[in-house]
C-alpha cells in the first residue's frame, strides 16, 4: 500500500470525503476564532492604532499566496512525472484559492497601505514581485481554459508552472534589486528579535492555521469537482461513442 | 450580422479568454512601464495618461489581426463575400465584435488600473470618457487596416506599421483629455474631437474595410 | 432560364488561364468541369461566384441565388457542427432543416467541436452547408475530397435527389466520377492562348 | 538548422519587410510615446531608457506568434519533427532567425532612436549592452511561448499574457543598466545578471520549448 | 526485414479508435489503409511515424527511416518550388536530385512562388518532398487528394518504380485506386470498442 493509490481519482474521492466537513469546520473555527481574538482581544498598536488589526488578514492571505504556487509546483511536477490525473487536476483546483488569496493579500495591503504610507499603491518591491505573482496565476488559469485536450492542458501547464516559477524567483530578486522598499521584511521568523509582540503574534498564528486549512478544504472541494467534472465528461464521450456505433 | 457578431464572440469565448485576455495584457503593460520607467510616484503620476492610452492602443493592435486572418485561413471569407450580408456589415460585425472583446473591457477598467500608476483622481472621468470615444473607433480603423492585410504572411507587423500612424490622432487628443484632466482644467474640446473621429471612421472605414476586402479576395 | 455563360474569359494573377467558355446549364441540371489540374476549373468557378471579375464575356443567372464551396471548408474549429451550420443558417436568413443532420451523415457528430472531427467529416460538414443556405446556384470545387466511397454517394444523392430535384443547379469541378448524371465540360479547348488578350501586364507589351 | 534558419529568414524578407518592419514598429513607438505623455525633454529623457526598453519587449512580443503559427498552419510542423533535425534544434533554429529579425535590428538602432527621445548620452552604451544580451533572452523565452500556444486560436493575446512576466526579469535589469549609465553611474551588476540570463535561457528553453511543441503535435 | 506492427492500438483526443493492429510490410511493398471516413487512418499514420505515442503494441522497422506526408502539404507559399524543395533537401542533409522535377510533373513551374500554384500543383509540389528526403518509410495520407488521373498515374509510377524499386516501404491511406499493385488492409475490424481501455479518461470511469 503505497502514497500512490490516494492518486486514483475513485479512492481520492472517496477517502476525502468523509475529511472534507472536518477540515472546513476546523478552517472555520481557526478563523473565526482567530480574527475575533485578533479583532476585539488584543490592544491598538502604540504607532499603528486600530489598523495593525489588518495584518490578520493581510499576512495569512499572502503567505497562502505564495504557498498555493509552490503547492502547484510539486503537483505539476508529480503530474510530469508520475502522470497521476488527481495530482494536475489539483494543481488546477489550487489556481483560483491562490488568485483569490493574492487579490486579498493586495487589496488588504493596499487598504493599509493608505493610512501607513499614505498611498494605495506604491511599486515596492514586495508588492510589485506580488503583483507579477498575480499575473503568472492569470497565465496559468488561461492556459487551462484555451486547451480543449485535458491532457494536453495538464501537461503544457505544467510546463508553464515549473518554467514560471523559475521565472517569479527570478523576478522577485530582479524587483529587490530594482527597488528598496517600504514594505515590512520578515518579521515572523522564529528567531528574529524584532518579532511581532506577542499579543500579536498568538492570534496571527491562528489565522496563519485558519487559512491554511481553509486553502486545504477548498482545494479539496475543488479537486473533487474537477474530478466529477472529468468523469462526467467521460461518461457523456462514451456514451456517444456507443450510441454512434448503434 | 447579429449572426456575426455572437459567432465571433462565441468564438473568442471558446477559444480561451475573450474579455480576460485583452484586459489582462493591458495589466501587463501597466506594470511593465514602471519597471522600465523606474517607480518615482511622481514621473509615474506624469506620464500615466499617456501610458493607459499607449497600452490601449497596443492591446486592440495585438488582436487586430486575428479579425479577418482566421477566416481567411479556414476559407469562411469568400463563403461570407458570396452570402446574402454586404461585405460592409461583415466589416461593421467584425469591428463591434472586436471592440467588445478588447476596446469595452478597457475602457471599464482603465479607471481602476490608473491607480497603479497614481493617475491622479480628477483624471479618471476624462480617461474613462476618452477611451469610450476612442477604443471604437481604435476597432474600426484596426478592422480596415485587418482587411488590408488580409493573406499577407507576416501581416503582424505590417498591419501594426500601418494603423499605428492613423491611430495617432485619436492617442493625442483622448491623451490630452486625460491629461488636462489630471491637471484640473477643462477638456472638452479633445473630447469632442474624439467623438467626432469616433463618428467619422464609423461612417468611412466599413466601406473603405469592405472595398479592400473585396479586392483581396479577388 | 438557368444558368447562361457566353464568351467568358477568366485570369489567375494578371494572366488569362481561360477563354472563349460558352456553355448554358437548365434548372434542375448539373454540369460537371473536367480538366487537368491547373487548367483553371478553381479560377472559372469563382468568377462565375462572383468573387472575382472576368476579363470578358458574361455570365447571368446567378447573381443573387449562387453559393460557392471551395477547396477550404470554412469551418470552425471552436465551435460545434451544429452551431457551425446554425450560423450559416441564420446568415442565410433561414431556419436550420433538422434533416441535414441525416443527409450527410452527421448525427453522431452534432454536438462534436468542428476542430476534432477527420478531414472527411470536416468535408461533410462543409458541404451540409450547401444544405442549409438554400441557394439554388452551386458553385463547387471538388466538392468529394477526401471523402470515402459511402460519403460521395451520400453527396451525388443529396445533390440528385434535393438540390437538383428542386430545380437547382450545380456547376462541379471534379476529378472523380460523382456517380450523378450530368453532361461533361472539358476545359483542355479553352486553355487561353499564350498571348490572349486581358492581361493585367498589357498595357506594357 | 542553418537550412532553418536561412528559410524562415528568407519568408520574413519575402513576405515584406523583414528586417525593417521590426525597426520601423520600434520606430513607431518611440514616436508615439511623446505624443500620450507630452513634449516635455525633462520628462522623455527621465522615462526614455525604460521607453526604449518596452518598445523593444513589444516589438519582440508583436512578432512571436508568427514564429510556430505558419508552419502550424500550412502543415510544415509535424513534417519538421518527423525530420532528422531534432525538435530542440528547431526550436533553437526558430529563436535565432527571430532573433536577427527583430532583436539585432533594434539593438543596432537603438542608441540611433534614442535621441529622439533625448536619451542622456552617458546611457547609449548600456543601453546598446543590454539590449545586445537581452533580446536574445527574449527571443528564447517568447519561443517557447510560442511552442506553448502552437495551434490555440486566438493564440497572439493569450501569448503575451504567458510571455510578458516572464519577461519582467530582463525588462528591470535592461531598463535598470540604461537608467544607472544615464545617471553616469556603474551599470556593469545589471549586466551581468542580463548575460546570466541570455545563458541560462539558452541553456533552458530550446529544451522547453521543444517539449512542448511535443506535447501540442501529439 | 520491413515494417513490423504488433498489437497497436491508437488513441485520439484521449479515446482509443483503432485496436489489435498487427501487421507487417516487407522491404519493397507498399500496403493500403482502407476505411471509411473518421475511422482512424489519420492517427495510426501519425502514431506510425512517432507523432504520436500508441496506447499499446510495437512499431519497429519505422524510427530513423521513416517520413510522413499529412493532408496538409507543409509548402511555403512565399518560397518558388525549387526553394521548398531545396529545403528539405537540406534539412535531410541531401542534394536536390534534379530529376525530382520530371517526376512529379513540375518542370514548367520550378522558378513559380509555391502560393501562386493550383490545388492539384500544390500537392504534386508536396508529394516531389517525398522524392528529395530519401527516406524509405514513408506513410501517406491521401496523397492523392486533389490530383487529376495523369498525376496519380505519375505518382503511383514513382511510387512503384523509384521507390517500391529501390527496397522502400509506403504505408498509404486512401480512398481511391492508385492503381498500384498492394495489399490492402481494410481498418474496420480494428475499431475499438467504446469500452476499449487505455484512453486519458479510464481513471475516471
Ligand atoms: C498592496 C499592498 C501590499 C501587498 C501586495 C503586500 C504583500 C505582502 C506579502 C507578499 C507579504 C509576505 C508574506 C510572506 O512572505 O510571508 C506580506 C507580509 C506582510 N505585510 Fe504586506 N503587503 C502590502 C501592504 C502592506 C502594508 C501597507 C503593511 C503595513 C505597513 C504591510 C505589512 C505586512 C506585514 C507586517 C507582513 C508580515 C511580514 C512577515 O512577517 O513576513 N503590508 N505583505
Ligand atoms: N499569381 C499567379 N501567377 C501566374 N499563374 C498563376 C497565378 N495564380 C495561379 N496561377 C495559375 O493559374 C492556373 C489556374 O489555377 P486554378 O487554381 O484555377 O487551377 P485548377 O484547374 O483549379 O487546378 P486544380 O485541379 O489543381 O485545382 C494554374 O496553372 C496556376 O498555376
Ligand atoms: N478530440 C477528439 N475527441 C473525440 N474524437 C476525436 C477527436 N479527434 C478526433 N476524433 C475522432 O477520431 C476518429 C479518427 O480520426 P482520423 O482523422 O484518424 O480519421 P481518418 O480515418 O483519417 O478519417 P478521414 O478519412 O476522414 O481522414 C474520428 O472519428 C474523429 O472524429
Ligand atoms: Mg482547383
Ligand atoms: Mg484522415
Amino acid at each position: 500500500m503505497s502514497i500512490w493509490e490516494y492518486a486514483n481519482p475513485k479512492k481520492f474521492v472517496e477517502t476525502t470525503t468523509p475529511l472534507l466537513p472536518w477540515t472546513f469546520g476546523l478552517a472555520g473555527l481557526c478563523l473565526v476564532g482567530g480574527l475575533i481574538w485578533g479583532f476585539f482581544f488584543t490592544p491598538d498598536d502604540y504607532r499603528q492604532g486600530a489598523t495593525v488589526k489588518i495584518i490578520y488578514l493581510h499576512v495569512p492571505s499572502a503567505l497562502m499566496a505564495i504557498n498555493a504556487w509552490l503547492m502547484m509546483l510539486v503537483a505539476s511536477l508529480i503530474w510530469l512525472v508520475r502522470r497521476h490525473h488527481v495530482s494536475a487536476l489539483a494543481a488546477r483546483a489550487a489556481a483560483p484559492v491562490g488568485v483569490t488569496m493574492t487579490l486579498v493579500a493586495l487589496v488588504t495591503g493596499a487598504i493599509w497601505g493608505q493610512p501607513m504610507w499614505g498611498t494605495w499603491w506604491a511599486w515596492d518591491p514586495r508588492l510589485t514581485s506580488f503583483l507579477i505573482l498575480f499575473l503568472f496565476y492569470l497565465g496559468y488559469m488561461a492556459l487551462w481554459e484555451a486547451i480543449a485536450d485535458p491532457d494536453t492542458a495538464a501537461d503544457l501547464t505544467s510546463v508553464l508552472c515549473i518554467v514560471g516559477s523559475v521565472f517569479a524567483l527570478l523576478s522577485r530578486y530582479a524587483v529587490n534589486f530594482w527597488n528598496q522598499g517600504l514594505h515590512q521584511g520578515a518579521s515572523l521568523s522564529l528567531d528574529a528579535e524584532k518579532n511581532v509582540a506577542d499579543i500579536f503574534y498568538y492570534p496571527l498564528l491562528a489565522c496563519i492555521a485558519g487559512f491554511v486549512l481553509l486553502f486545504l478544504a477548498l482545494v479539496l472541494l475543488r479537486t473533487r469537482t474537477e474530478i466529477r467534472v472529468r468523469r462526467i465528461r467521460a461518461l457523456e464521450l462514451r456514451a456517444r461513442r456507443a450510441e454512434a456505433r448503434t | 450580422m447579429k449572426a456575426l457578431i455572437l459567432r465571433d464572440l462565441r468564438l473568442a469565448i471558446r477559444a480561451g479568454g475573450g474579455f480576460g485576455l485583452g484586459l489582462a495584457f493591458f495589466l501587463i503593460v501597466i506594470v511593465l512601464v514602471p519597471f522600465g520607467v523606474g517607480p518615482e510616484a511622481a514621473v509615474l503620476r506624469r506620464i500615466a495618461p499617456g501610458i493607459l492610452w499607449v497600452a490601449a492602443l497596443l492591446a486592440a493592435l495585438l488582436s487586430l489581426d486575428r479579425i479577418f486572418a482566421l477566416d481567411h485561413e479556414d476559407g469562411s471569407l469568400p463563403l461570407l463575400a458570396t452570402a446574402p450580408l454586404p461585405l460592409e456589415s461583415v466589416a461593421l460585425a467584425k469591428a463591434i465584435a472586436h471592440w467588445i472583446t478588447t476596446g469595452l473591457p478597457l475602457t471599464l477598467a482603465a479607471p481602476g488600473l490608473g491607480f497603479l500608476l497614481n493617475l491622479s483622481p480628477a483624471a479618471y472621468p476624462w480617461l474613462f470618457g476618452g477611451l469610450a470615444l476612442g477604443t471604437p473607433a481604435l476597432s474600426l480603423i484596426g478592422t480596415f487596416g485587418a482587411a488590408l492585410t488580409v493573406g499577407l504572411r507576416r501581416g503582424g507587423l505590417l498591419l501594426s506599421l500601418l494603423v499605428l500612424p492613423l491611430y495617432v490622432p485619436i492617442l493625442i487628443f483622448g491623451a490630452e483629455a486625460a491629461r488636462r484632466g489630471g491637471d484640473g482644467l477643462e477638456a472638452t474640446v479633445p473630447l469632442v474631437f474624439l467623438g467626432g473621429i469616433a463618428l467619422g471612421t464609423l461612417a468611412l472605414m466599413p466601406f473603405a474595410a469592405a472595398l479592400v476586402l473585396r479586392i483581396n479576395l479577388r | 432560364m438557368g444558368l447562361v455563360v457566353l464568351g467568358l474569359a477568366v485570369a489567375r494573377g494578371g494572366i488569362p488561364v481561360l477563354d472563349g467558355l460558352s456553355f448554358s446549364v437548365p434548372t434542375g441540371s448539373a454540369l460537371i468541369l473536367r480538366g487537368p489540374n491547373g487548367i483553371g476549373k478553381t479560377t472559372l468557378l469563382r468568377t462565375l461566384a462572383g468573387l472575382q471579375p472576368p476579363l470578358a464575356g458574361t455570365v447571368t443567372g446567378a447573381d443573387e441565388d449562387a453559393a460557392y464551396a471551395s477547396h477550404a471548408d470554412g469551418v470552425k474549429a471552436p465551435l460545434s457542427v451544429t452551431e457551425n451550420l446554425a450560423f450559416w443558417a441564420e446568415v442565410y436568413g433561414r431556419n436550420l432543416p433538422q434533416d441535414v443532420f441525416a443527409a450527410f451523415d452527421l448525427e453522431a457528430l452534432r454536438d462534436r467541436a468542428a476542430g476534432t472531427l477527420s478531414s472527411g467529416q470536416t468535408r461533410r460538414l462543409g458541404l451540409a452547408r450547401l444544405g442549409v443556405i438554400g441557394r439554388s446556384v452551386l458553385f463547387l470545387d471538388e466538392p468529394t475530397n477526401s471523402l470515402d466511397a459511402f460519403s460521395v454517394r451520400l453527396f451525388a444523392d443529396w445533390l440528385r435527389d434535393r438540390h437538383l430535384a428542386a430545380g437547382g443547379i450545380a456547376v462541379i469541378a471534379t476529378h472523380i466520377d460523382l456517380g450523378i448524371d450530368a453532361p461533361i465540360l472539358e476545359l483542355s479547348p479553352y486553355v487561353a492562348a499564350p498571348d490572349a488578350s486581358g492581361g493585367s501586364d498589357e498595357a506594357f507589351l
